[in-house]
C-alpha cells in the first residue's frame, strides 16, 4: 500500500467534515422549542384550536402554506375549506397572524431551534407588534 | 464477486452521492425527524374527510378583465391623483425619487404614451395632456412569454399575474414588455414606504413588480381601486360578456390603445 | 514604331470601342446630320435672349401639402363614389376586373385600413365603414428610397411624384409601399378605358402609377379633385402653414393615419 | 500567316454586317420627308409660326420636349417663354397638337423617314383625329 500518509489524513478531514453540524453544537445549550400561545385573540378563545388538529400544524405547516400560496396567487382560490368544515382566508398575515401575532414567541422558537431561516418576512408584513419594533 | 480498489471507489462514490441526493429530494425536514410529508391524495383515496381550497362566491370573475379609460373625464390634478396615490397606499408601492422608483399606475403625457398615433398638428389640449397608464394585461403578452420560471402567468381571467415567490429578478419581463408596466426593486422597498399596510406584502430586493388589475381585490368581490377611484372615468369589466360596461362604452365610443401594432393586444383601452 | 499583329489588333479593337462610344454619346441625331445641339447656355453667353421656363403663377404651393379626410362626412355610397369617380375619370385610370386593377384612390372598411387600430369591440358602424384611401405621400416615403432610376421622387412641395418616362417596372415601389397605395400596368391600360381624356396621358404596359395629389391640378391653380368633390368631407392644405384650414381642423379634431409607427409620416389625416 | 482562309472569311462577314443597313435599303424607293401643316387650326392662322423659328424646332424639337418633361414632371414648371416672349403651356396635347393635330401627315413624315420610333404615343394621346381612328 503506497500513498497510506495521504489516504489516512484525507479520511480523517472527510468524517471531520461530515460530522461538523455534531462538533459545531457542542458545548451550545439546547433549548428545547416552547412556542407561546399567549397572545390576545388566542386568550380570548373557549377552544384552543388551529385551523387543523395541533399535530398537523406542527407536521404540515409548510406543506399548507405552499399550498395555500400556489391556491391563492395562481388560481384565483382565497378560502380553505379544513377537514371540520371551517373556512378560513389562505393569508398570512389576515389568518395566521391574527391569533399567532407573536412571531418571536411562536414562529421563532422551532425555526431557530432548527436552524432554519423561513424568508416570509422580506415581503409578508409581520404581526403588529413586530412592525412598531421595525424590522 | 472480484472487485480491485478502483472498482470498490467508484461504486462508493457513486453511492453516497445517490444516497445524499436522494436526502435531499426527501426534504430537510425529514432529516430531523420532525413529521412524515402530509399526504392528502392517500388520505382521500383511504376515504377520509380532506380540507379544500375555493375561490371565494363573491369572487368578481371574468373571461378576459379590461379597463377604458376615459381620458376625456381627467381634468384636474386631483382626478389622475386619486387614482395613482389609493394604488400605491394598498400595495405598499414605495416612492423612490431616482430612476429606481416602482409604478404600477402612472402618467405620461399624450405623445408619449402614444409615441406613434402622436403628430405634431393634434390640438395643443391632446398632445401634452397626462393620461393613466397601468400594465396592459395583454391578451397575448410578452412577459409570460420570456419568464424562464413561470413567474409570471396569464390567469383564467385574462389577468398577467406575477408569483413574487417564483421571481429571480433576470428581468426578461422588463425587456419583453413594450409599455414599460414593470419596475425592479434594486433594493429593499420599505425603507421608502411611510406607512406599510399590513394586509398586503411588500415586495423584496431582486424582484419585478407591476399593475394586476387589482387581482386580491376581485377575488375578494371589489372592483379594482383605481377604478373604484376614478369616479367613473374608468370603467372595468369583461371583454366577453356583450352586455358588459365595457363593451357598451367600447362600441358607442371611439378608443385607442397603447402600440397596438405590435399584436400583444392590451386590455387597456383609452377614449379619447 | 515595331509593333507585332497582335498589339495592331489591340489597339484597333480599343479604338473601334471608343470611336463607336463616342458616337452613340454624340446622339443619334447626329449620324444624320440633322442639326446641332441647341446650346441655350452658349447662346445667353453670347448675349441673345432665350426661352425659359416657369411655373404657372397661378399654381398653388406649399411646404407640405396634406389632406384631411374627414369620415363622418361619408354616409352615402355616392359620398365616396363622386371622389373615386372624378379621379378615375380625369387620369385616364382603367378600371381591370381583376387583381391587375389599378388604383389611385379607393375605399375599404375601416378594419382593413386600419389593421392594428382595429379591436373586436368597436362600434359596429366604425369597424365596417368603408373609409378612403389614397396615396399618403409620406414625408419619409419608402417607395422613393427603393426606386433605383428616381422615377419616383419627392417634389418641393411634399408630394410624392411619379415621372412615368423614368419607370423601368422592378416594382421595388410596391414592395416598399406599405399601404398598397401603387399599381402596376400588367397590360395597356387602354383597352380598359371607356373614355380617354386627351388632355392627360394614359399610362403604358410596365410602368408603375399611383396619386399624385393632382399634382398637374395644383400647378395650373386648382385644388385635388378629389378633394374638390368632396362638399368640403376632405380638407387640403400646407401642413406646415400655421393659419391653413387643415391644421385647424387638426387641431380641433382627433385624427389617426394609417400605419404611423412605420416612421413613414404619412399626409393623409382621417378624422373619426 | 496561318489560318488565312478562317481569317478572310470573317472580314468579310464582318464588313457585311457594318454595312448592313446600306444594303438594306438598296432598291428601296426612299421618299423624301414633306411634313403636312394642313390643319384647322394652321390654316386659321394669320403668321404662321410655331413658338420658336421653323429651323430651331426642327433641328431641337426632340432636345426641347426632352426639357419640358422634366420642367413639367420634376420642376413643378408648366410655362414655356420662347425667345420672342410668348408664354406657352408646356404640353404635347394642349400645345404642340393643338396645332399638329395631324400626326401621321407632320410627325410621321420625318420619322419614318430616319427610321425612328418614338414611343410618346404609348401614353401621350395622339390628335383627336387618331383617336377615332383607334390606337
Amino acid at each position: 500500500m503506497y500513498d497510506s500518509g495521504k489516504i489516512i489524513t484525507g479520511l480523517v478531514l472527510f468524517v471531520g467534515l461530515v460530522t461538523l453540524p455534531f462538533w459545531y453544537s457542542i458545548g451550545k445549550a439546547q433549548v428545547k422549542p416552547d412556542p407561546s400561545l399567549n397572545t390576545p385573540v388566542i386568550n380570548q378563545m373557549k377552544v384552543k384550536h388551529c385551523i387543523e388538529s395541533k399535530q398537523f400544524m406542527i407536521d404540515n405547516h409548510m406543506e399548507l402554506l405552499n399550498d395555500w400560496r400556489n391556491a391563492v396567487v395562481r388560481d384565483n382560490k382565497t378560502l380553505y375549506v379544513s377537514t371540520t368544515g371551517q373556512s378560513f382566508t389562505m393569508s398570512l398575515e389576515v389568518t395566521c397572524f391574527h391569533c399567532h401575532s407573536n412571531e418571536k414567541q411562536f414562529c421563532n422558537q422551532c425555526h431557530s431551534y432548527v436552524n432554519i431561516q423561513p424568508y416570509c418576512w422580506e415581503c409578508h408584513v409581520k404581526p403588529a407588534e413586530e412592525i412598531a419594533n421595525g424590522h | 464477486m472480484d472487485i480491485d480498489k478502483r472498482q470498490f471507489l467508484k461504486i462508493l462514490g457513486i453511492s453516497s452521492a445517490l444516497w445524499v441526493g436522494s436526502r435531499f429530494a426527501g426534504g430537510i425536514s425529514s432529516l430531523f425527524g420532525i413529521g412524515d410529508k402530509f399526504d392528502t391524495k392517500a388520505l382521500a383515496d383511504a376515504g377520509f374527510e380532506i380540507s379544500k381550497t375555493l375561490p371565494d362566491p363573491k369572487a368578481l370573475t371574468a373571461k378576459q378583465w379590461a379597463i377604458a379609460i376615459d381620458i376625456r373625464q381627467f381634468k384636474t390634478a386631483d382626478d389622475y391623483k386619486k387614482c395613482i396615490m389609493v394604488c400605491d397606499k394598498i400595495h405598499n408601492i414605495p416612492d423612490i425619487s431616482t430612476k429606481q422608483d416602482i409604478k404600477w399606475i402612472w402618467e405620461e403625457p399624450y405623445n408619449a404614451a402614444f409615441p406613434e398615433q402622436h403628430n405634431n398638428y393634434m390640438g395643443g389640449q391632446l398632445k401634452d395632456k397626462p393620461v393613466i397608464l397601468m400594465c396592459n394585461q395583454c391578451e397575448f403578452p410578452p412577459c409570460v412569454r420570456v419568464c424562464p420560471t413561470g413567474a409570471t402567468f396569464k390567469r383564467q381571467d385574462g389577468i398577467v399575474m406575477m408569483d413574487y415567490h417564483r421571481c429571480i429578478g433576470c428581468r426578461y419581463c422588463m425587456a419583453g414588455c413594450p409599455y414599460g408596466s414593470r419596475s425592479f426593486n434594486f433594493q429593499d422597498p420599505r425603507p421608502f414606504l411611510k406607512k406599510i399596510d399590513p394586509e398586503y406584502p411588500t415586495r423584496t430586493k431582486g424582484v419585478v413588480e407591476k399593475c394586476d388589475f387589482c387581482a386580491e381585490r376581485l377575488d375578494k368581490g371589489l372592483m379594482p381601486a383605481c377604478v373604484e377611484a376614478s369616479n367613473g372615468a374608468m370603467v372595468f369589466g369583461d371583454l366577453r360578456d356583450p352586455g358588459s360596461d365595457i363593451r357598451k362604452i367600447l362600441s358607442s365610443n371611439f378608443s385607442i390603445r397603447r402600440k397596438p401594432e405590435l399584436g400583444t393586444q392590451p386590455n387597456v383601452f383609452y377614449l379619447i
